[in-house]
């Protein structure tokens, strides 16, 4: 009985949760399919009076939409890819390889997660036009194919992996950077997933830097197109959201895509002990 | 593969795990560490291996000084106590990854495989992750790993103590045949006497980081020389008697005499410590007995039944075959065979025998 | 790399010695999405189709913040593009820093200089806006102006004429303030967009002479006065979440409301749904009149090889051609930028047609802008700061205005502090 | 492994930094040490790198600047508002989410959502929510008997909305390392519990808490640094405005207005080097506490 | 507490770990499951704990159905085979745990845990954490965990695997006491069949899921109701022999008669298959021998030799004392001892003895 309650408590939870959670992109959808004027309607309309994929049609014929999906996939792949690489071989050594030095490189990198993105815009754009890059894709992934966050949190995992692995490897006549390929990479392969996902999102959603490293269309990122729908006098709700709604589809298809492996969790048995 | 170890020791924060050991292990000789649990067994393996920096010390593989090589490049093959399988390969993947290190090509090494599972008996298992395995099937994929590889030493951590009587005794069987034909140089850690004697060419005995005896396995078994050798060998504990010597005999605290041997005689010495195996003490009539006492319990071992009494606070045993059929609670008499007892020296605990050290 | 801003060009002699030109590329970055990015883009292809040798490309940039912060960076990095849109007060840190281009000398040459008609044509209050020690930097390009906004039903059913003072209009924010109703409505920002309350009351924000704010002026005070008395009072009220006045007007929760004209598409739309019969009018008059103009101005940039600047130059002149003004001014949401573009027949027939910008052009003559001090943001967000303080009632009109007036001066001084020489 | 090998390892660890080392110094650690630098720079002509004065008034400046001191507070009340509330409700979903629950892969996919989508857009939609008239969040209120609550236009409710705002677009990744962290938990470390006769409060507070404390303590200390930056939520949900009566005015948004409004590189790295040494303050108190309450194995 | 279990069953996925299992252990009872890698006695065990679900079947405490307890309500203590000690507590902590669990009060405990720390000799241990531990002392630790809270239940799953002999047995004889003293129903899984001979009241042998043989320890050595058991039982291989049933004797290959005891008399069969342990070998001479075999090697295992020796591909084991001195090479003659042949049936390979089944 007691656990009856408790479980129909649980659910509730659950669903209240879910609810909070998905009002915005109920409220996000709705709206995408809206006309303006309903938009300024108070109060609002759950749902448009009907639904107008018109907006959906100026938003796509506005935008240089083909342009931008190429360019955001190409930029989101190499900066994922990029990360992992060298995150992967970053949090190796700071997990498995000892030197002297290692801990006060790692706290030095480990603080430059303390610093405002907003703040480096400035410099690496100069530092980037010293480089010839400005308005190139190269500026928009080059400075992010790396992230101390993700060394940080492979670090995590990769400590946690039982040091007898690393012995029977060794023993196995496997280097350490087979080990790392070998035993740790899919070891840790649902936090690889989850830094790449992050990285997917943070990548894919990045506004203010293609804003301000790139100046023409064609080397432009989809959520730039979000630009296109201000004006100086606010938003253009209706369109931003379609356009939003358009852009976030690729991102929750992927997720939904890696999310299985990230639950996986690490399998930790065939180790006694 | 010939090894040397040389003045090998290791400090854990306080804990001295292995102190100066010093070791030769022949070519193609089997080798057993012995010791009880703590002793350093595992730290001294893993510094052969060089899992573990030793902190003094150095270690020769056929005189080659080998402490400064990584361990990937000793060719060895290791058994874990605790398995560190791979949990993410199924149990082929895991027995065909150190032969993948090595470059062998595919169709060899799932050759080499397959028999190497079909000798430990886990065919079926193949398939199957590490987490889908019994105890004593993750010990046996273990085993095939480090086997598979025909290592040129073979290092083994306790790698049958989760297998059942009978596996145990065949896997050993097996290791043995195979170390033989192969003339891998091994050494195997147990803290199993039985299995320790069945199967090694020589025995290490250590206790507390400390090299306690080093020989073949009867010379442990029946001349160990120490008293910590002596109680630690035997699966049945040896029985310990205080005494006085004499040279008709050893006068126990009751004034019953025990005889002795020729190795034993003109000791100079007065207090002695008397050890007895088991096995060595006979049931025997009132007047030869040298021992009387009051059965405490019996307990079936294997095919014998063991005898135990009390002397004092002091706990006794002795072997009795069914047919003698003693039961708790009665009165036996027990004499000594004269030529299996051994004495010590009631305060450092070394052997007195003649014939050794 | 950034090739469309490097290719140079120019007379090259080909083999036969005549002299062959090649198409001089150059940069124009805005702001410009919408409607009126598609009209911008279209002037420009045309442009670009007359002029042989000239290929303007234009840049939408991102909204103005987003271009202004570009532009800095892009100073920083040497990366400039050759024209672009800029408010004044921002091109100000160009200027000191030598980036900008004295476009005198191309505005007076005798031979690809402006026609002095067309030159005299641009209403003063703009023309003069771009001026730096007497010299101009930038020419007006996207104009509009703050309008008065009113819901013509309620207004009718009240029997209220359209508020063309100041009295008339507080009148009317009363009269129409009923059953929960507002009267009056305003940008949540208003505040920033304050000035021309002040300027009507007589006052200034800016001392042009000393080159420091003057917030705690007598006139901003009156005007300060005058708006918070009305909130107070309950008959005038800020957008609050809606941010624009759109909201509150287009559901009839509010009545007279005042904003830029770059609202009109959005007023438009929005009471297309709810059936609100608005207009707009010119903004009602204080102790004197005066109509805040608003938007950019184009400037050149002196990073730009002779060519290129010599090409934009031919694009800034031919942003002024009547027929170019007058089709910027219909199709846009901007007013033309000469008098012969708001005079042009077309343009008239096409004020029938929309009357929204009526207002704007009849405001011409009192037009004026914000002041282009260095950081003069720093102005207009103080004053926003003081009308949120007043309105909560956490200072009273003259504190409040007193530490605006102490804010903006020292973020106005440090800004020029860090270009001093 | 040796002591001669010391310098090979240095070199070996080197090399696997290499990469990152190298993109993290050019464009992270490079910029960084200019920004350090420039915090010294009392007047400074940063279009055209001249620096015509050292000194530390920026520091100065800073410390008597009531707009900053209140950017401090507003800051600390942020992040002392979000980061606990999201990493509480984090554990608890996560800890739901990781018992047998049906429809578990739904829920999970439903709260990382928000995590998804982009600030500028989903702020908008926020802005919806928290309308004081016509907002749902108003109206759901309304049916529990709470008055209508000014959320974006009350300086008392801004902070209030944005912290709301941050929790929610937290939440979905905090649940999800979180829950990640709990499946790495053996399952042997729980039967022995249940053996121990832990019910399951105790087997949560007493294996599963410090057996994750390593993930827990990741989060807080990425979301503790998170919450110190945080500003285009601000930026986004007041109009790019610091909320009413600057209640909304974070350290980074007077950061970028020093720097992009007026044009005072100096301060605004300065107070970039305030910032930086709050955040590393409290991370290394936490590090230090973690020493003591976090398990590695 | 008595333990019942009926029609126990549970399968992963296409294994069947255990079979329709009936069990009754009765208060106080010490029952060891005994049987080869595999056959599903952790598994049995954590069902019993409550920790894995059975498919079918039920489990009764005090015949009180107790399958939908939860583990935490049952009041067992359990050592588990992989030790599963938590890792972020100290070893004191680690078994003040269950204590405190128990919210018995601090000092209570702490005196608890001492004594049960050094019951186990671990009392210097106590501030380390199990990761600095050797595999033998966490075991212990786990034991100590499981003890403390003196349960009513008491479940092992092969404690003692990693503890030298020495200790194996002490430790052995102390859990013995320990649980008689507290009359603790207990279950003590091992795969050692001298452990469960000492320490149990009854033994329940398990292949493959199923149930073989429950008896107490004598019984089920010399009395195996199957081959299996016959095979699993005794740490040295029994020997097999395929043969004739005659009324003069079973007749070998060779043509050599083995008579037969009483309880095989009368049998109706031809084909029978013959076991008989190393130690019911008897050497003798060469007139009455039965087998007559070349030695292969001869290992000393304890205080015997086993002498190992081929007839045919198969292989044969038997116990001869040292003072044979018998070596490798050596032709040897032996005898049956009669009494304690075993036959089974060759099909079923069910024993054919009459007193049993
Ligand atoms: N990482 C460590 N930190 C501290 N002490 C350690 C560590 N590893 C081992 N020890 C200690 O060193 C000693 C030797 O350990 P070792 O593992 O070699 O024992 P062992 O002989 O293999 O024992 P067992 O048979 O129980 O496995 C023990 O007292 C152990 O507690
Ligand atoms: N999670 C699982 N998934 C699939 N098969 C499993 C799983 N757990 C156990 N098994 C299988 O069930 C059978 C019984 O396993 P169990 O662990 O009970 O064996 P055991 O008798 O305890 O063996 P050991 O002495 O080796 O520990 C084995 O064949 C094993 O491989
Ligand atoms: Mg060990
Ligand atoms: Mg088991």
């Amino acid at each position: 009985m007691k656990n009856k309650v408790l479980r129909i408590i649980k659910y509730l939870i659950l669903v209240i949760g879910a609810l909070v959670t998905l009002i915005p992109f109920f409220w996000m959808l709705s709206t995408s399919f809206k006309t303006l004027g309903e938009v300024y309607q108070m109060p609002p309309g759950l749902l448009p009076n009907n639904f107008n994929f018109d907006n959906y049609r100026v938003v796509i014929e506005k935008t240089p939409m083909s342009t931008y999906l190429f360019n955001s996939v190409l930029v989101t792949t190499i900066v994922t890819v990029g990360t992992l690489v060298t995150s992967i071989l970053a949090a190796f050594a700071f997990s498995r390889v000892k030197f002297k030095g290692r801990d006060i490189i790692f706290t030095i990198l480990l603080s430059t997660m303390m610093v405002p993105s907003e703040l480096l815009i400035t410099p690496n754009f100069v530092i980037l036009s010293k480089l010839n890059l400005i308005n190139t894709l190269t500026a928009l992934y080059l400075p992010w194919i790396s992230s101390m966050f993700a060394i940080f949190l492979l670090r995590q995992y990769f400590l946690g992996i039982p040091e007898e692995l690393y012995y029977a490897a060794k023993v196995d006549g496997c280097s350490d950077f087979k080990y790392l390929i070998k035993v740790m990479v899919p070891l840790t392969k649902p936090a690889l997933i989850t830094i790449a996902l992050l990285k997917i999102v943070y990548s894919w959603n990045e506004f203010l830097w293609p804003m301000i490293m790139v100046s023409t269309p064609d080397k432009r990122t989809l959520p730039v197109g979000l630009a296109y729908f201000m004006t100086e006098a606010g938003p253009n709700y209706h369109l931003l959201l379609a356009y939003a709604s358009i852009i976030i589809v690729p991102v929750i298809f992927i997720y939904l895509l890696l999310q299985k492996y990230i639950i996986q969790g690490i399998t930790r048995s065939g180790i006694k002990g | 593969m010939q090894i040397k170890i040389r003045s090998l020791a290791k400090k854990f924060k306080d804990v001295v795990a292995v102190d100066n050991l010093n070791i030769d292990i022949e070519d193609g000789e089997l080798v057993t560490f012995l010791g009880p649990s703590g002793c350093g067994k595992s730290t001294t393996l893993f510094m052969i291996a060089g899992l573990i920096n030793q902190d003094e010390g150095s270690i020769f593989f056929e005189n080659q000084r080998i402490d400064n090589l990584k361990t990937e490049d000793r060719n060895i093959g290791m058994v874990f106590q605790n398995y560190a399988l791979y949990p993410h390969l199924t149990v082929l993947k895991n027995i065909l990854f150190p032969l993948e290190m090595m470059k062998i090509n595919k169709k060899e090494a799932l050759k080499r495989a397959e028999e190497v599972l079909e000798l430990l008996q886990i065919q079926e298992l193949g398939k199957r992750k590490p987490s889908q395995l019994s105890g004593g099937q993750q010990q046996r994929v273990a085993i095939a790993r480090a086997l598979v590889k025909k290592p040129k030493v073979l290092l083994m951590d306790e790698p049958l103590s989760n297998l059942d009587a009978k596996l145990r005794i065949e896997t050993r069987e097996e290791i043995r045949k195979l170390q033989q034909h192969l003339s891998i140089t091994t050494i195997f850690v147990t803290h199993d006497q039985d299995e320790a004697a069945s199967i090694s060419d020589r025995i290490l005995v250590l206790d507390n980081g400390k090299l306690q005896q080093y020989g073949n396995p009867r010379e442990i078994y029946e001349e160990p020389s120490n008293l910590f050798t002596a109680k630690f060998m035997g699966s049945t504990p040896i029985n310990i008697f205080d005494g006085t010597y004499t040279n008709d005999g050893i006068l126990l605290k009751d004034n019953k005499i025990v005889s002795y041997g020729e190795k034993f005689s003109d000791l100079e010495i007065n207090k002695v410590t008397l050890g007895v195996r088991p096995e060595n003490l006979i049931v025997c009539k009132k007047e030869e007995s040298s021992i009387s006492a009051k059965v405490k319990h019996v307990d079936m071992i294997g095919k014998d039944n063991l005898v135990v009494f009390y002397i004092g606070e002091e706990k006794y045993r002795f072997f009795a075959s069914p047919s003698d059929d003693i039961k708790s609670g009665d009165t036996i008499f027990l004499k000594f065979d004269k030529e299996k007892i051994m004495l010590f020296h009631p305060n450092t605990y070394e052997s007195m025998s003649r014939c050794c050290i | 790399n950034n090739d469309t801003n490097e290719v140079a060009s120019g007379g090259n002699q080909d083999e036969n010695g005549e002299e062959i030109q090649e198409v001089v590329e150059l940069e124009f970055w805005h702001a410009l999405s919408d409607e009126n990015g598609d009209v911008l883009q279209n002037l420009i292809d045309q442009f670009n189709n007359e002029n042989e040798f000239i290929h303007v490309n234009a840049y939408f940039q991102g909204h103005y913040r987003d271009l202004f912060e570009k532009l800095n960076g892009a100073a920083q990095a040497n990366t400039l593009p050759t024209i672009t849109m800029i408010y004044n007060n921002r091109l100000t840190a160009y200027v000191m820093n030598d980036f900008a281009e004295d476009l005198g000398p191309y505005i007076y040459d005798s031979e690809k200089g402006m026609d002095s008609a067309v030159w005299e044509d641009i209403p003063l209050g703009l023309r003069n806006d771009g001026m730096w020690d007497g010299k101009h930097y930038s020419l007006p390009f996207n104009k509009g102006s703050y309008l008065m906004f009113y819901n013509v039903d309620a207004l009718e059913a009240e029997g209220l004429k359209v508020p063309t003072t100041w009295d008339q209009l507080e009148n009317a924010a009363r009269v129409l303030s009923k059953d929960g109703k507002t009267g009056l409505v305003l940008n949540q920002s208003a505040g920033i967009d304050f000035s021309f309350w002040v300027e009507q009351a007589g006052g200034h924000i800016y001392d042009e002479e000393l080159e420091v704010p003057s917030i705690d002026s007598e006139g901003v005070k009156v005007a300060y006065e005058f708006i918070t008395g009305m909130v107070e009072e309950g008959i005038a009220q800020l957008a609050g979440e809606d941010n624009y006045i759109t909201g509150p007007m287009s559901r009839g929760e509010s009545f007279i409301g005042f904003a830029s004209s770059s609202n009109l598409p959005r007023m438009e739309e929005a009471s297309r749904e709810t059936g609100v019969n608005w207009a707009v009018a010119e903004l009602p008059s204080g102790k004197r009149e005066a109509a805040l103009f608003s938007g950019t101005d184009i400037t050149m940039f002196n990073t730009s090889t002779q060519e290129q600047k010599d090409a934009a130059w031919e694009f800034i002149k031919f942003w002024y051609q009547t027929d170019i003004t007058t089709k910027w001014g219909m199709e846009s949401g901007y007013i033309p930028l000469t008098y012969a573009g708001a005079e042009h027949p077309e343009f008239k027939s096409y004020l029938e047609k929309d009357p929204s910008k009526i207002p704007a052009i009849g405001q011409l003559s009192a037009a004026y802008q914000d002041p282009n001090g260095l950081n003069g943001y720093a102005i207009h967000s103080n004053m926003q700061t003081a009308l949120e303080e007043i309105l909560a009632g956490v200072k009273t009109i003259d504190e409040a205005l007193e530490t605006a007036q102490e804010n903006a001066t020292r973020e106005m001084e440090e800004a020029k502090r860090n270009f001093a020489q | 492994m040796n002591k001669g090998n010391s310098m090979k390892n240095a070199a070996i660890g080197i090399l696997y930094l290499l990469p990152a080392m190298v993109i993290l110094g050019v464009f992270q650690i490079y910029p960084i040490i200019k920004v350090f630098l420039m915090s010294f720079y009392t007047q400074y002509n940063y279009f055209q790198h001249i620096v015509f004065e050292y000194g530390v008034g920026n520091y100065i400046q800073l410390a008597t600047d009531p707009k900053f001191i209140l950017a401090l507070k507003n800051t600390s009340i942020f992040v002392f508002g979000v980061v606990p509330t999201s990493m509480i409700l984090a554990l608890f979903f996560a800890a739901l989410l990781n018992s047998k629950v049906r429809l578990k892969k739904f829920f999970r996919n439903i709260y990382f959502l928000p995590f998804v989508t982009s600030t500028v857009a989903i702020s908008m939609v926020w802005r919806w929510i928290f309308h004081s008239k016509h907002g749902i969040l108003n109206y759901g209120l309304g049916f529990l008997g709470i008055d209508l609550i000014p959320w974006l236009i009350d300086p008392d409710w801004s902070m209030v909305s944005l912290i709301i705002l941050s929790v929610w677009k937290t939440l979905g990744y905090n649940i999800l390392i979180l829950l990640t962290g709990l499946q790495n938990i053996d399952e042997q470390y729980y039967m022995a519990s249940k053996i121990d006769g832990a019910n399951s409060w105790k087997r949560f507070t007493r294996v599963t808490i410090p057996l994750l404390s390593p993930t827990l303590f990741f989060v807080s200390i990425t979301s503790l640094i998170g919450s110190f930056k945080v500003f285009s939520e601000v930026y986004a949900l007041f109009e790019k405005r610091p909320g009413p009566l600057n209640s909304a005015l974070t350290m980074v948004y007077y950061i970028y207005d020093k720097m992009t409004n007026q044009f005072s590189y100096g301060v605004a790295a300065a107070a970039s080097v305030v910032l930086f040494i709050i955040i590393l303050t409290i991370t290394m108190i936490q590090f230090l506490i973690g020493k003591r309450f976090v398990h590695y194995k």
